[in-house]
């Protein structure tokens, strides 16, 4: 169970190798990359030409740790891991990993959603974009709210 | 007491953290936001969309009618948009 | 969009490089892969030694394509990736791999899982598990039927 | 007409696939199991679970009162177990 707050990049392959190495009780394993995109969000807006993402050093590694503990208890996890770096990001720079190693298929791709709502809409991250005609900061969005909503209106 | 300032905050008080002593009757989060308004334009800049900015005490989510008495760090910033 | 069912192992990395690779639309990459268990699905049932998967030739490729094609008219794919292994596996080899593109995460969320659901419900996969007192064929399990029925009920 | 037995069905007959050409009365797939029970007590070992038993008609999902005139290829199989 490792959270890692990290401006570095990150390899999906070794992580989930290094994750499933020499076990014999994991059926699936669910992962996750969120990747900087060029088209915005919003309909019609300008390219986004690169992104900065600024996080609150302590906060959001406590925050990940809380959520990863909450997810252990939702679904029977054998192991997850959540890499969020931060920084400037171009177009198709990797971002954000989740993965999460269960049993069966359905708790762990449940886990990757859950942890990834949370990361959209509860951890401290504020996402600078650059476009042509300037740098605006990122309004939150009432889909990603939506989504994390899903998590808490089950129990 | 540490505060911290993150995002379109940071950018309007010029700084990502200041070491304060609020006055002693400046009790919640909500009464430092008043206090701080008055230190600067940029300060009153920051706090303009008041509904919108989120707290944090010691690193944990809270709102303007909680206490900051004995707290070591308040942070103001946008609502998050991470990942 | 690929469908590929083979003997060989496959790089989770190596093929998520791939279909990302040069691209600047791709906001979400959701991945799944299946993996050998030395635990039988039934409670207390012996150590699996080891597992063979035996398909309809011609038949599977036919089907996952239909199903990635169904799930390209369900949710809005960048793009899509599905390999099936087949033969002998030890536990702890990976099976199979589902990996989504999207512009968002929840398409890519959705459509992984609706894959797999559909892999282990509809394509012509029988899985035959050997044991210290014997082998045998495994039974089709209801709450993959459940999970494959959520798809359908939806519309 | 290719006959496919998959998993215990083709441990059953002893063989993957026969090639056969059944009496043109036998018209749908399940008159083809009535039909192939016949030929060996493997045959009828293999459809003794008949209700648990699947039908491919050339590679889709048929059932046993679907027609297997003209067909190219009938397969027979266990309910599906993959991934």
């Amino acid at each position: 169970m490792t959270v890692r707050v990290q401006a570095e990049s990150f390899d999906l392959g070794a992580e989930t190798d290094r994750l499933t190495a020499g076990r014999r009780d994991v059926g699936a394993v669910a992962s996750f990359v969120g990747i900087a995109r060029e088209t915005n969000p919003d309909e019609g807006a300008e390219p986004v030409i690169a992104m900065t993402l600024e996080h609150y050093p302590g906060m959001t590694e406590r925050m990940l740790a809380a959520a990863e503990a909450d997810a252990r208890t939702r679904w029977p996890l054998l192991d997850c891991l959540i890499v969020h770096r931060y920084g400037r990001f171009l177009p198709g720079d990797p971002i954000v990993l989740v993965v999460t190693l269960s049993s069966h298929r359905q708790a762990a791709f449940d886990a990757c959603a859950f942890l990834m709502d949370y990361l959209k809409t509860q951890a401290p991250f504020w996402k600078h974009e650059e476009t042509a005609s300037g740098a605006r900061w990122v309004a939150a969005r009432a889909t990603d709210d939506a989504a994390a909503a899903r998590w808490t209106k089950k129990d | 007491m540490k505060i911290l300032y993150f995002a379109w905050l940071r950018q309007h008080t010029g700084m990502a953290e200041e070491i304060l002593e609020p006055a002693p009757q400046v009790a919640t989060a909500g009464a430092l936001i008043d206090w701080l308004i008055d230190r600067s334009p940029g300060h009153a800049a920051a706090f303009e969309q008041r509904s919108s900015i989120r707290i944090a005490i010691d690193q944990a989510f809270a709102d303007p009618g909680d206490s900051i008495v004995g707290a070591a760090e308040v942070a103001f910033f946008p609502p998050v948009t991470g990942g």
